[in-house]
């Protein structure tokens, strides 16, 4: 009750029960207004608008890629932004025909009324079936396959004799590289449930590199010495083989604009297909799409 | 209390002192451990070459230069955001209204925003940021994100520094002729903002450390960013992707080293802060 | 005086619109994440949502009970893990340890609250979950790795509350317990821990919080399978590492899907923070 | 000719339901010091709240009745609540030094005004604390922090910071009750000398500080004004039995 009076023994008023009253409006806004100061001066506004740099977003098989490419490219054109993202391949679609992004990326083939786009191809990519590199499995057939990602198969013993239960990791669902695998490998057969899902191609491999049971599905490009890639059908996923078609598990690199490129976009993709970048594609471990200038049976 | 007291010595007693200092050593161990792996590990990969050098080929080569700037850009944007908005709410929970439905509701709101976990903010910095004001992947986008999430945060920190000022000097402020904004600007404030200071930086930490809501606002580009509509990586999502997609270990653990070394940094500057607070307080 | 109220009511005012605006935050989160989630659970079925345990978004097939058992596996396995460790590491430092041990490791174990999920998610990775493949079996990721490392991470939380509330038990309470010829740990059982009930369960609530809502550590360490795991050994899928595992890539009904996840996640939430301010209203009527 | 300043008339005051003053009537006039006695509880400190509208901070307050400080209502529509309390400064019953310099705290008042004039504030801390009988005990020391001062000093700083403002009337509830007997003594000697410049309201629960330097008395009991009169008068003679019994050490 008169526990407002300050009393050396008086309890403390509460904070909030003081209310009311004020004189001077010292602009209570003036933080809101200091807010906006501050953003305008935000350092680098003045070289902020989107519509300078080119936005490319999609597919995130292709990404690691294309963020190389874009590296070089900002390199040879200083002043050039241009911006990588994943996303995915459905994503890039959505993005090119929404206009978020000037070019989509998508490592799977269009379909529908995703047709309209203007594409080009960049470059292929194999799928590889990987396994730990202490595997003694070198073949394998695309039937085995199947059978153990849609979890039928779930022991190697018929495959290498050891008596160990396969570990299947998969990427998840809207990736391009699942749905490329999806369409090339399982058809109408869904893939287990039990298969532990990664995010990325780089996560996939980093898995079976770890456990010596496991099997999983990267891109041809991003193979290294930490896995191991299986013989489909006797063939082994180079690069002859996919070129002559003898390896069945390969997808497109597709870059995706609305109209037929202009501008900063054109120069873009004009320097991914040119000589140079085509080499790096290579290099990469990606089967080039121009290769003019290449003679024949040099691989 | 100190533990000291003497009793007579029981079976139970000891059995239990026992269990529980196994369980003790069990969580500090546990917890040092984690840091000393990091440290072990990503300190000798430190070098002023590593923090002035921008990422190259992916994170394999190089520094993470481009991803601390992007960091202390999106921790900056954020804290300009969210410290005006909590500290006004703060200021007028504790300052301008009389417990309400209102308050509570402020509160209570307050209270949920502080639950949602930063993947459902990483959803809605997406949708509301990313898409539908179209400021794409970015600096700014993140910043929002972030700014939401610490908020919370910062309302709580700057109500309880804001209460514990003590109201004799309201009452002394007003017996003076001021009126309440005065008291506020000019008594209230000064006093808490210690307590305010302190529930900035720890939302600078946890800004620092985000990496679910900001990977999906301010994008993973590994470049260094030049605007504020430029997608960039900060060091927790360049982390991440290092050591998930097993790029480079050694990069992982470095990057790993300047973030536990910036938050841990962080974290006794909060302390001590707070430490010396209390003191002059008591 | 006119103009005196009306530059306090102006003040009052601008106040009341940050104080608003910050907590219309929530409610666009909130309007957001169901109208872009909701839609999809009805055109479905909420039934199929909840119940389906088939998640296939390419054949519209939007199961997510394997996530709700998921989230709701790891983070009592979580508990399990870091209740127990850290209640005891609490009470220890409260009740039986020195002074000025407790003063050293409160602020440490504090200090690691701030360290970022993804480091200890990436620590899982990579000496937890080649442990458990190594010496259990199965792929390593898995519920018993998510269930550990999220343990650890409320473990800070779970502590640093607990300690608070077992350091604002009056000290009389156990003056007067051991006067009345109680050991210690009889006190300590008795009189200390329920004085301060309240005060753990909404640390322990908060650190379920923490454990349901987190993503990345779980996305490293869990394998993700959108499967009911059939034993602790095997992978898992938290509503959270569904979101943030096929976010990014996904479009159309996927995404809204992915969205319907959100608006469940955001449910349980609610639900606990509802309970968490429940306890703690009835803590403070004591 | 004694001058009224302050006229209370028919006044009660209510926290929500409870009636804390009831129907109090008196005048202070000016120059004198007014003592105010009674036991705990009594409305006393209530009362001095009612005078600067202090009351108005506390949520259900509520007033009947009209108070007149030179000649203006005061629970008027058009008073300056700010002015009115820069009228009637106010000394609580424990010194509550902002966290600030002594220097800042004299001149809050002042530069609540927008006043930054570094000369006048010199000159207002000088005379103020002066006034308060504490200048020479800190001449040296403007710049460091009033917190460091003894209570006895602290309370006078407070006393200095209300004359810094240049008030008409000082209300003080009882500013010695923390202190030593050497403090008191020296806050009622400044106490006395004030009196010649301003009215003062001294509320106390030492009956014989009242005794010692108010000109008239004033005793409250349960919300109600008992009796008033000068201060020999109300000691030596007063004209209610519960006058006397709580004079006598009854109650209290």
């Amino acid at each position: 009750m008169e526990n407002w009076r300050f009393k050396p023994r008086a309890k403390r008023v509460s904070a909030s029960r003081l209310k009311r009253e004020s004189r001077l409006c010292q602009p209570g806004f003036l933080l809101f207004l200091l807010l906006l100061v501050a953003l305008a001066f935000f350092p680098s506004c003045r070289t902020g608008r989107r519509g300078h740099s080119l936005v490319v977003a999609g597919s995130t098989s292709i990404q690691p890629f294309a963020d190389k490419w874009a590296e070089v490219f900002m390199e040879k054109k200083p002043g050039e932004i241009v911006d990588v993202q994943g996303g995915g391949s459905s994503a890039g679609i959505q993005a090119v025909r929404t206009g978020a992004a000037h070019i989509g990326m998508s490592s799977r083939e269009l379909k529908g009324d995703e047709k309209e786009l203007y594409q080009i191809e960049v470059a292929r990519d194999g799928l590889a079936i990987i396994v730990h590199p202490s595997n003694p499995l070198d073949n394998i057939t695309i039937e085995q396959v199947r059978g153990i990602f849609q979890g039928d198969i779930t022991s190697w013993e018929t495959l290498n004799g050891q008596k160990k239960a396969i570990t299947v990791v998969v990427r998840e669902e809207g990736s391009g590289t699942r749905g490329a695998f999806q369409e090339l490998v399982m058809g109408k057969s869904r893939i287990t449930k039990k298969a532990i899902v990664q995010d990325s191609n780089g996560t996939v491999r980093e898995i079976v590199s770890r456990d010596p049971n496991s099997i999983g599905f990267i891109s041809l490009g991003l193979v290294n010495e930490s896995v191991k890639t299986l013989a489909l059908n006797g063939v082994k996923p180079t690069e002859e083989a996919i070129l002559k078609k003898e390896y069945k598990l390969v997808r497109p690199f597709l870059f995706l604009t609305k109209e037929a490129p202009t501008g900063l976009a054109k120069e873009f993709i004009d320097f991914i297909l040119s000589e140079e970048i085509q080499e790096l594609v290579h290099k990469e471990g990606l089967i080039p799409v121009r290769r003019s200038s290449r003679p024949e049976g040099s691989l | 209390m100190g533990g000291q007291l003497r009793l007579q010595p029981r079976t139970e007693q000891k059995l239990v002192q026992l269990f529980m200092y196994l369980m003790t050593s069990i969580a500090v161990l546990v917890l040092v451990f984690i840091l000393v792996v990091i440290l072990r590990n990503g300190l000798p990969q430190l070098s002023l070459e590593f923090l002035t050098h921008n990422p190259a080929d992916m994170g394999r080569e190089g520094g993470i230069l481009s991803t601390i700037v992007a960091t202390i850009f999106l921790t900056f944007i954020a804290l300009l955001v969210a410290t005006p908005l909590g500290v006004g709410t703060a200021i007028y929970l504790t300052e301008y209204t009389v417990e309400s439905r209102v308050t509570r509701i402020i509160r209570f709101g307050a209270e949920c925003l502080a639950g949602i976990p930063s993947i459902i903010f990483g959803l809605f910095g997406f949708i509301l940021f990313v898409n539908k004001l179209r400021f794409g992947w970015s600096i700014l986008s993140g910043g929002l994100t972030l700014a939401f999430m610490v908020l919370p945060t910062i309302i709580r920190t700057s109500e309880e520094a804001i209460k514990a000022v003590p109201s004799a000097y309201r009452l002394v402020s007003f017996s003076l002729g001021s009126t309440r904004w005065q008291t506020v600007t000019r008594v209230v404030l000064p006093s808490a903002i210690p307590g305010i200071v302190t529930g900035v930086i720890l939302s600078i930490g946890r800004s620092i450390g985000e990496t679910a809501a900001v990977i999906f606002t301010a994008g993973s580009a590994l470049r260094m960013p030049n605007s504020l509509f430029s997608s960039s990586r900060t060091m927790s999502v360049h982390f991440y992707i290092l050591a998930k997609e097993g790029v480079s270990m050694p990069k992982a653990y470095g990057t790993a080293a300047v973030l536990v070394i910036s938050i841990l940094v962080i974290n006794i500057v909060t302390y001590y802060l707070m430490e010396k607070y209390i003191k002059r307080k008591s | 005086m006119t103009k005196l109220e009306k530059n306090d009511r102006l003040v009052k005012l601008s106040l009341l619109v940050i104080a608003l605006s910050a907590i219309s935050v929530l409610a666009i989160i909130t309007v957001f994440i169901f109208e872009q989630g909701t839609p999809i659970m009805f055109r479905y079925g909420l039934k199929s949502f909840l119940l389906g345990q088939d998640w296939y978004p390419s054949e519209k097939s939007f199961g997510l009970l394997p996530m709700i058992v998921g989230s709701l596996m790891v983070t009592l396995g979580a508990l399990l893990i870091g209740v127990p460790l850290g209640l005891a590491s609490a009470i220890f430092l409260t009740e039986f340890s020195h002074r000025r041990l407790t003063r050293i490791l409160k602020p440490v174990i504090e200090l690691l609250a701030g360290i970022p999920s993804v480091v200890y998610g990436f620590i899982g990775l990579m000496f937890l979950v080649p442990f458990i493949r190594n010496n259990f079996g199965g792929p390593g990721l898995s519920v018993l790795a998510a269930s550990l490392i999220l343990g650890i991470m409320i473990l800070p939380t779970v502590i640093s509350i607990a300690i608070d509330s077992i350091r604002a038990v009056p000290d009389s309470y156990r003056e007067g317990s051991i006067a009345l010829g109680a050991t210690r740990w009889q006190t300590v059982r008795m009189v200390v821990l329920p004085a301060a009930r309240s005060g753990i369960i909404a640390g322990i609530i908060l650190g379920m919080g923490r454990a349901i809502g987190e993503t990345m550590a779980v996305i490293m360490v869990a394998g993700n399978a959108a499967d009911i795991p059939g034993s602790i050994l095997a992978p898992v899928r938290t509503l959270t590492s569904n979101i943030a595992l096929e976010m990014a890539y996904a479009s159309g009904e996927h995404r809204e899907a992915l969205f319907a996840t959100g608006v469940i996640l955001f449910v349980i939430i609610m639900i606990l923070n509802t309970i968490a301010n429940v306890t703690s209203t009835r803590q403070r009527k004591k | 000719m004694k001058q009224r300043g302050i006229l209370v008339r028919d006044f009660s005051h209510y926290y929500g339901q409870t009636r804390s003053l009831n129907r109090i009537n008196l005048d202070i006039y000016r120059n004198e010091i007014l003592g105010i006695i009674g036991p705990a509880k009594s409305g006393k400190s209530t009362f001095l709240a009612c005078l600067n509208r202090l009351n108005d901070l506390i949520p259900g307050s509520r007033v009947e009745g009209k108070i007149l400080v030179d000649d203006q209502d005061i629970y008027g529509p058009e008073v300056d609540v700010v002015a009115l309390r820069r009228k009637l400064g106010m000394v609580f019953a424990t010194p509550v030094p902002l966290p600030l310099t002594i220097y800042e705290n004299i001149v809050f008042g002042v530069r609540l005004l927008g006043n930054n004039n570094r000369r006048e504030l010199d000159q207002v801390v000088e005379d103020s604390l002066e006034k308060a009988g504490l200048w020479t005990e800190v001449k040296d020391r403007l710049h460091t922090s009033a917190l460091k001062l003894s209570g006895g000093q602290q309370q006078r700083l407070c006393i200095a910071r209300v004359l810094a403002l240049k008030p008409q009337y000082i209300m003080l509830d009882e500013p010695t009750s923390g202190l030593d007997p050497i403090s008191t003594m020296k806050i009622e000697d400044s106490l006395r000398s004030l009196k010649k410049d301003y009215t003062i309201i001294l509320v106390t629960n030492n009956t014989k500080q009242a005794a010692r330097i108010a000109d008239r008395t004033a005793f409250f009991m349960m919300g109600e004004l008992v009796e008033i009169d000068e201060t020999p008068v109300v000691f030596t003679r007063p004209s209610d039995k519960r006058t006397e019994a709580y004079l006598e050490g009854k109650f209290g």
